[in-house]
């Protein structure tokens, strides 16, 4: 399957600073992500990696700088509105709801397209179940496409960490985003499962042409597939621009990358 | 209208007409906001230490006052009744480690409260089954007169309620803050097994915070049971220490006193001037309603640990 | 051996989303209504109709609606002593106010009355959690107390604010209330009024509705992340449960109690669904029957117990190793499994499932 | 065994039972000689945390037990000891996860560190400069609440914690997760150098294959709760199953993550 | 070989839980006088047996408490004391149903005081809203006649419960009667903190009597709270559920001067009191008075149990020795005539006055009288004081009416 053809730069990051009391987590940092791209953060520890997939989400709100996502500029809003405009998300600590199966989970994930009525969900007749049934095959689908069969029903809780990583992908793709916000989704992984988890990210990006912004520390894995490296150091933007070009940059070996290694 | 008079202008001309009178139910009110201290305090040292809401503090003062009392009674001076009574506190915390708290390590906050509870359940019956559940006289020979102060009515015992307070609110704080212990305690209650792993000997821990606990239990218990007798609705007191922890947070030891001192003050004068017009007897609900307010702005209290949410 | 799923397939969604998928379990959910409505109405006491089964139904009914509101969608309640008095004071007043109104739908309109209550003390718990919530929910529960002790409208002016249920029926004589009724028609009516609201609570809980509590609950600020509208979710946790709780207050004091003042709902009473739902099992339908056997009907065993063994123990004496008992067995069975008694049941099914081998 | 003489620690076939039902480890041995680095590797859910765990004692607070088999630290049995008795031994752990004690200062934390400590202020100060002097970043954030930091700054504050406690063997739960590329060579640099000055033991459990067989003397490969490879770091490194699965080499190339294919092979050792 | 006869007695105390300390004096004092009662033989011939069950002064508890020992071994019970007002109001109904009579001594629900819509309801000797009207008595007397109380400020302090709401509207009926000023300040149960309502008592409306509707640890609490605002002990009146000597000894010397009603004249100076302990403690007064002996709750309990048995006396006269059932001891207590006489007989010369029931009069005309605590026991303070039982009764009437409506109940005709 082919790639999707860069589109329109679907979200726009300009001069956004965010302090938290003294720390400056981000300051004047400005990029573009294009619509169905593959865009990467990369960044020594404390940069303001999270923080800004964070602002771009809307859980922070930056104090300065505007942030536009189609077109239109975001305002500091509740945080649910995001996910119900087409973004979702996984988190670097592993942010799944631990008391429920991965179905339930990826279930949730649906809940910007579900229509809840208390009293129709009482009965679990009618529409509540219609609905219900409805998503259920969705969730089966990505639970297809993520091969967790045989978790379905497990509590996720108990789930060894990378399979949690993955249940929480499918969370995030359950939405059916149109831009998708990874937390270093292959921290914490063998060589093996990194290359399933690169082939979900690639496969989605194929197949939906999701837009895809994913924060990562494997070199491998940022160079070989993101279509564009941003890099940040403490807050500020280092570099900015193909995988080749950054990976070249002296300035961003000397502050993260270290001895050029693959 | 009426009712709206008594609610807003009648109050407070009554204040600015009554001055001392107000000033004695606003003395009133912090002296008695510094009995509830004392009992906030003990839930505080636990949360504090180990991340448990003690259900079973109040059980745990009833329990003191009663040996303490219970040991005078059998004839035994005060100063080794004191001793004794410490010595039991101190033999209940490691049995309460060894029994309880020591098999639940890391288990959700909720289910340590609950054994907390089965630990309540058990001091209730257990303390009654040795010492009876009579009421007992307890005096310790803190002087229970008035002195007027300018008309203003102030007790003895309060005072000396007070000073204990004080007191021990400032050792305990300077422990918490200062001491290599204090550190460790704090860390335990953020996370049970990180603390083990870096070698803090939880039993350990949990043995002295309880002992601590079980001792300030005692100072509550002796001044309670020297206000109202030693009896069983001692352990009752616990409910009003709660509204006291939520202004406080609880996980400040200044911050018991202080919720203290708001709570007592404001629910005196509360009920003093605003009470009957709605009928009286608003102090309980109006202490949490306070507290509410305050969560409100401050969802961790005034002076607690910041509640943290990152992703 | 005996547990095994295997060999059960199921051939399309629909099958796989019934309440109970497994053979086995479908086995167990029919006896128990059958002893429910046969074997216990039949060989059951008045005794054991009216002072075990009514009081243990109607507080499990009020556990289910905490348990909504703590155990699924994570708000630590103990506001509930408030929301039962709520719901017993409201149907009183619809009873005496319309007495022509059928009694079913005094009871589901005072858990409406509650819901609208609820939904008014839970707006706090958008900013206060945890333990301070817990805290905070004991405003209502003072607040609401003192309300209906205080002001004498809401017990038509009686004497000592002891509300008392007027006699009613359901249909025709089919007393349910008052001097009339039977222990065996209100058991009747209490039993078919809980389990269907079970089986309502549990339809809601596996639905999109319970998900996003579950959501909140495990992780608040993940669930508002992906896109769940907390405050919606969190109003209609405390609406639904509160509804639970007053329709179980209002059963309380028209089939059990009787009459009642608002004491019997005080703080104690919240704390006690607390323990139920905690011991029985958070976020389990079937736990809070278990923790409302445990927490209500386990003390009243123990204490009857040497009653019936024919010894003459002191009630004193009784009173206070009861109490002991309790803590012990409390923490016995934390100890054994911290989350409550249907996840013990859960395990047990775990290892019959294994069975004969160990693991 | 590799250059160094005496075993310091050996795990003799232990099985872990998770909540009286789960059956995670299957009968692990492992051996870490006196001043050894000694990887464990393995896929997630392997059970490589719980064998670490099951070696400081910190099984107890996750409902699991060893059921089977011993644990010997320096010849003695270690299965009952505290794990406060085990860090007075000089045996700490690195949790995997961070978990740092969120409202405790960075400072605060690095200071829990050193709580069984008996040498004097003077040398826990003198370790806590050593530790700022390892992690700069710390130095900066020292005054600030760890549940605020940063992912990688939190995997510093649980490096630095158990440093703190000068520890004689330091068990280090997946320590690159989450990191930068320099910063993980660089904590794989103080690893070594821990190793090689102090003479710390390290046992190590590693999902990042590449730089931990890199650094270690030796390694055991874990699948499904046995052990199923073991060799010393060269042998287990030209291992083509080790390449191939651990190490994401094909034929000495390490293959693009653009490329993997959508088929697996078996692993040869399952077959 | 013919089995004895026995009557059963179900008995609903409180031995445990925040109440206990008055609960066990009481049951002590109920027991010890059936005990008696059986060493003399029984009652003519019949011997009692009896059940106790906790209640703990819980409604719900007493609930199941009643359904677990109303029956036992097949012999039902014929009369319930419940020992708390709410448990009263809860078991009416039921006790009704099940023919057992209640007796709620000086408790309860004062209207069921009314024969004829509740035939097996018993408040004698007094009701609380006699009782209001008799220490309104009291206080006239010492401000020197009742026409001096207008303009006078009495306050009430009451337990906030059903038990304490009680005598709300005959204080208000009164204070109209005779032109007080009447102020009520409830206390929420248990009662640990009352600086509040002191404070407001003491030193904003200054009464010139205080009344208290208290129990348990709040009346304790209230005398040393109404101390530490320097209110004159003797006008403070207790009622008699604050009247004991767990109310006065916590408070240390605060309390000497206090002073409250009763029923009875404290004290243990009855020949039935020394009868009990030679009888049951070998006449061992230390041993008996672990056991309350002679306390002032301990001889409610007495008294309470003689009552019963008198009751049951005259039931056997009309249906024979033997033991009787609810409707046979209803009888037995609507024909009751315990004259001073009858209490001297009885062994309690001087204890009390007499008691004469009806069947739609169920509490009789029984005086009151006043104590007061010296610091160390109570001593009467005041003649016998009667109820106004001419204000009280078409308040019985009305109340009684409205819950025979709310009810659909038809009250019964009495001769
Ligand atoms: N809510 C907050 N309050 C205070 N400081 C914060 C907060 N969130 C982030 N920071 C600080 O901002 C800086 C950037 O943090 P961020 O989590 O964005 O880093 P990162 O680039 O994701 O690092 P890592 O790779 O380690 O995850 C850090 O120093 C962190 O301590
Ligand atoms: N507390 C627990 N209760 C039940 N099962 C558990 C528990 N902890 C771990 N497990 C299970 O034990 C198995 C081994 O887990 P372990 O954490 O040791 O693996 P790991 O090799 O460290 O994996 P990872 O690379 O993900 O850290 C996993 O299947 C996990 O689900
Ligand atoms: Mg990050
Ligand atoms: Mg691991």
């Amino acid at each position: 399957m082919a790639r999707p053809e860069a589109g329109d730069v679907i979200l726009k990051v300009e001069n956004i600073s965010l302090s938290f009391g003294g720390v400056k987590a981000l300051s004047d940092i400005s990029f573009e992500a294009r619509e169905h791209q593959l865009t990467a953060i990369i960044g020594p520890n404390g940069a303001g990696k999270s923080s800004m997939l964070n602002c771009i989400q809307g859980f922070y709100h930056p104090q300065e700088g505007t942030i536009t996502y189609r077109g239109i500029v975001r305002k500091p809003e509740k945080s649910h509105e995001a996910a119900r405009n087409g973004i979702a998300r996984t988190f670097q600590n592993i942010a799944l709801f631990k008391g429920m199966s991965t179905l339930d989970n990826i279930m949730t994930g649906r809940n910007t397209k579900m229509k809840s009525n208390v009293f129709l969900d009482a009965l679990y007749l009618g529409p509540s179940l219609k609905q219900e049934l409805e998503h259920r095959e969705k969730a089966e689908q990505i639970i297809e496409f993520l091969e967790i069969n045989s978790i379905r029903k497990t509590p996720v809780g108990r789930l060894p960490y990378g399979l949690q990583k993955r249940v929480e992908l499918g969370r995030a793709l359950a939405a059916e985003p149109d831009v998708l916000l990874l937390d270093e989704p292959m921290a914490g992984m063998n060589i093996e499962e990194k290359e399933d988890m690169c082939r979900f990210v690639l496969d989605v990006n194929e197949e939906f042409g999701t837009t895809i912004v994913l924060i990562e520390h494997d070199m491998g894995v940022v160079m070989d597939i993101s279509d564009h490296v941003v890099v940040l150091d403490y807050g500020k933007k280092l570099a900015d621009g193909a995988p080749d070009e950054v990976r070249n940059n002296q300035d961003v070996i000397d502050a993260y990358l270290g001895v050029a290694h693959d | 209208m009426e009712f709206l008079h008594a609610m807003t202008i009648g109050p407070i001309v009554e204040i600015i007409e009554y001055p001392t009178f107000f000033m004695e139910v606003l003395i009133g009110g912090l002296l008695t906001g510094v009995m509830y201290s004392l009992v906030a305090l003990g839930f505080v040292l636990i949360f504090k230490a180990s991340g448990v809401f003690n259900f079973a503090q109040g059980a745990m003062v009833l329990f003191a006052a009663l040996t303490f009392v219970g040991l005078m009674e059998h004839g035994l001076p005060m100063w080794a009744a004191l001793i004794a009574t410490v010595a039991v506190m101190i033999a209940l915390a490691y049995a309460i480690e060894r029994l309880v708290l020591g098999k639940l390590v890391n288990q959700e906050p909720i289910i340590l409260f609950m054994a907390t509870l089965g630990i309540a359940f058990f001091l209730d019956g257990f303390g009654q089954t040795i010492w009876g559940s009579d009421v007992k006289p307890l005096d310790v020979g803190i002087p229970s007169d008035a002195i007027d102060v300018g008309g203003v009515l102030i007790n003895w015992f309060d005072i000396t309620a007070a000073v204990v307070a004080g007191l021990m609110v400032a050792v305990l704080a300077i422990f918490f803050q200062k001491t290599r212990i204090g550190r460790a305690l704090r860390a335990v209650a953020d996370d049970h097994q990180a603390a083990l792993s870096v070698g803090i000997p939880l039993k350990t821990i949990w043995m002295v915070v309880w002992s601590v606990a079980g001792i300030v239990g005692l100072v509550a218990g002796v001044m309670w049971g020297s206000k109202l007798g030693v009896q069983f609705t001692l352990s009752l007191i616990a409910l009003k220490a709660l509204p006291v922890l939520m202004i406080g947070g609880f996980t400040s030891i200044p911050g018991a006193i202080i919720g203290g001192l708001i709570v007592g003050a404001g629910e005196k004068v509360a009920e003093v001037f605003w009470g009957p017009a709605v009928g009286g007897a608003i102090e309980d609900w109006f202490a949490y309603m306070l507290a509410m307010a305050f969560l409100v702005f401050r969802p961790q209290g005034l002076f607690g640990d910041k509640i943290i949410e990152r992703v | 051996m005996f547990y095994r799923e295997a060999g059960q397939f199921k051939t399309n969604y629909a099958k796989d989303q019934g309440i109970f998928p497994i053979l086995q379990d479908r086995i167990w959910i029919y006896f128990v209504l059958v002893v429910a409505f046969v074997i216990i109405p039949v060989f059951g006491t008045d005794y054991f109709l009216g002072s075990i089964m009514l009081p243990f139904l109607v507080l499990s009914l009020a556990a289910i609606g905490l348990n909504i509101l703590t155990g699924y969608a994570g708000q630590l309640s103990l506001g509930t002593g408030g929301f039962m008095a709520c719901g017993a004071f409201a149907a009183y007043k619809l009873s005496t106010g319309f007495p022509d109104m059928n009694i079913i739908i005094v009871f589901l309109l005072s858990g409406g009355i509650t819901a609208f209550v609820g939904v008014m003390f839970g707006i706090p718990s958008l900013r206060i959690k945890g333990f301070y919530l817990a805290v905070a929910t004991l405003a209502a529960q003072f607040f609401l107390l003192w309300l209906f002790n205080r002001v004498p409208w809401f017990t038509n002016y009686s004497d000592s604010g002891v509300i008392s249920a007027p006699p009613r029926a359901i249909f025709g004589d089919f007393f349910i209330t008052g001097p009339d009724a039977t222990h065996l028609s209100k058991y009747l009516f209490v039993v078919t009024f809980v389990i269907l609201f079970a089986l309502a609570a549990k339809n809601i809980t596996r639905s999109g509705t319970g998900r996003n509590w579950m959501a909140i609950r495990d992780m608040d600020i993940a669930a508002e992340i992906i896109g769940i509208r907390a405050m919606q979710t969190k109003l209609s946790a405390f609406a639904v449960s509160s509804f639970y709780c007053g329709v179980a207050g209002a059963l309380w004091a028209f089939l059990y109690s009787g009459s009642v003042e608002p004491l019997s709902f005080d703080v104690n009473r919240s704390f006690q669904i607390l323990f139920m739902i905690i011991i029985g099992g958070l976020g389990s339908i079937m736990g809070s029957f278990l923790g409302a056997a445990f927490i209500m009907v386990l003390p009243i065993l123990i204490s009857s117990l040497p009653g019936m063994l024919g010894l003459s123990i002191p009630v004193d004496v009784i009173s206070h190793v009861e109490f002991m008992i309790m803590g012990a067995l409390i923490i016995f069975f934390l100890i054994v499994e911290p989350h409550g008694l249907a996840r013990l049941w859960t395990v047990a099914k775990e290892k019959l499932r294994l069975w004969p081998f160990p693991h | 065994m590799s250059d160094t003489g005496n075993t310091l620690l050996s795990v003799n076939n232990i099985e872990v039972i998770y909540d009286h039902v789960i059956l995670v480890l299957k009968g692990v041995s492992l051996e870490v000689p006196e001043g050894g680095i000694v990887a464990l590797l393995g896929a997630n859910g392997a059970g490589k945390t719980t064998t670490l765990k099951a070696v400081s004692n910190l099984l107890g607070a996750e409902r699991g037990d060893v059921t089977k088999g011993s644990i010997e630290y320096m010849g003695d049995q270690i299965d009952k000891l505290t794990p406060s008795e085990l860090v007075k031994r000089g045996v700490i752990q690195v949790m995997e996860g961070r978990h740092c004690f969120e409202h405790l200062t960075v400072e605060e934390n690095l200071m829990t560190g050193a709580y069984t400590r008996t040498d004097g202020r003077a040398a826990i100060e003198e370790s806590l400069e050593k530790v700022f002097h390892y992690f700069p970043r710390l130095r900066e954030r020292s005054t600030s609440l760890a549940g605020y930091t940063s992912g990688g700054e939190q995997q510093m504050v649980a490096i630095g914690r158990a440093l703190m406690a000068n520890p004689k063997m330091i068990l280090l739960d997946e320590p690159s997760m989450g990191l930068a590329p320099q910063l993980v060579e660089e904590i794989f640099e103080i690893v070594h150098r821990l190793n090689k000055k102090e003479g710390v033991s390290i046992l190590l459990a590693e999902q990042n294959a590449m730089v931990g067989l890199r650094y270690a003397d030796y390694g055991y490969i874990l699948e499904n709760g046995r052990v199923v490879m073991d060799g010393d770091g060269e042998s287990l490194r030209s291992n083509e199953d080790v390449k191939e699965f651990y190490l994401g080499l094909e034929s000495g190339e390490r293959k693009s993550f653009r490329d993997v294919k959508h088929y697996r092979r078996r692993k040869r050792w399952l077959s | 070989p013919v089995q004895a006869d026995e009557q059963y007695m179900p008995l609903l105390v409180y031995r445990s839980g925040p109440y206990a300390p008055g609960g066990i004096p009481y049951a002590n004092g109920l027991v010890d006088y059936f005990k008696y009662v059986n060493a003399q033989g029984g009652v003519n011939g019949v011997k009692l047996t009896w059940e106790e069950c906790d209640t703990g002064y819980n409604t719900a508890r007493g609930v199941e408490c009643y359904e677990r020992i109303k029956i036992k071994d097949g012999k039902k019970g014929a009369v319930v004391m419940p020992l708390s007002t709410g448990i009263t109001y809860a078991l009416i109904e039921r006790a009704a149903k099940d023919g057992i009579v209640i007796h709620s001594m000086g408790y309860g629900r004062t209207a069921a005081s009314d024969g004829t819509v509740f035939p097996l309801v018993f408040t004698a000797p007094a009701t609380y809203w006699s009782q209001a009207t008799a220490i309104t008595k009291y206080i006239g007397s010492e401000v020197g006649g009742m026409d001096k109380l207008k303009g006078k400020k009495i306050s009430l302090v009451y337990h906030d419960s059903a038990y304490g709401k009680e005598p709300i509207n005959t204080f208000i009926a009164l204070s109209k009667k005779y032109g007080f000023k009447f102020t009520k300040h409830p206390v929420a149960h248990p009662g640990l903190e009352q600086k509040a309502t002191w404070l407001t008592i003491g030193r904003k409306i200054r009464p010139d009597y205080v009344v208290m509707w208290g129990w348990g640890v709040m009346n304790s609490t209230a005398i040393k709270e109404a101390a530490a605002v320097k209110f004159p002990m003797d006008r403070f009146i207790g009622n008699w559920w604050a009247a004991s000597e767990n109310d006065t000894r916590p408070p240390g010397k605060a309390s000497i001067g206090y002073k409250a009603a009763s029923f009875y004249v404290p004290g243990n100076f009855t020949k039935l009191h020394a009868d009990i302990l030679k009888g049951l403690y070998g006449g061992d007064k230390a041993a008996a008075l672990k056991n309350n002996w002679g306390e002032v709750l301990y001889n409610r309990g007495m008294v309470n149990g003689a009552i019963i048995i008198e009751a049951m006396k005259v039931a056997q006269k009309k249906f024979g020795n033997r033991s009787v059932n609810g409707t046979e001891i209803a009888y037995g207590f609507e024909n009751m005539d315990m004259t001073e006489e009858r209490f001297a007989e009885l062994g309690m010369k001087d204890f009390m006055k007499s008691i004469k029931l009806s069947c739609a009069d169920h509490e009789g005309t029984s005086p009151l009288i006043i104590t007061q605590w010296d610091g160390n026991t109570w001593k009467p303070v005041s003649d016998w004081i009667m109820p106004d039982h001419a204000m009280v009764r078409p308040m019985y009437k009305e109340a009684a009416m409205k819950y025979a409506k709310e009810k659909g109940i038809t009250p019964r005709k009495c001769m």
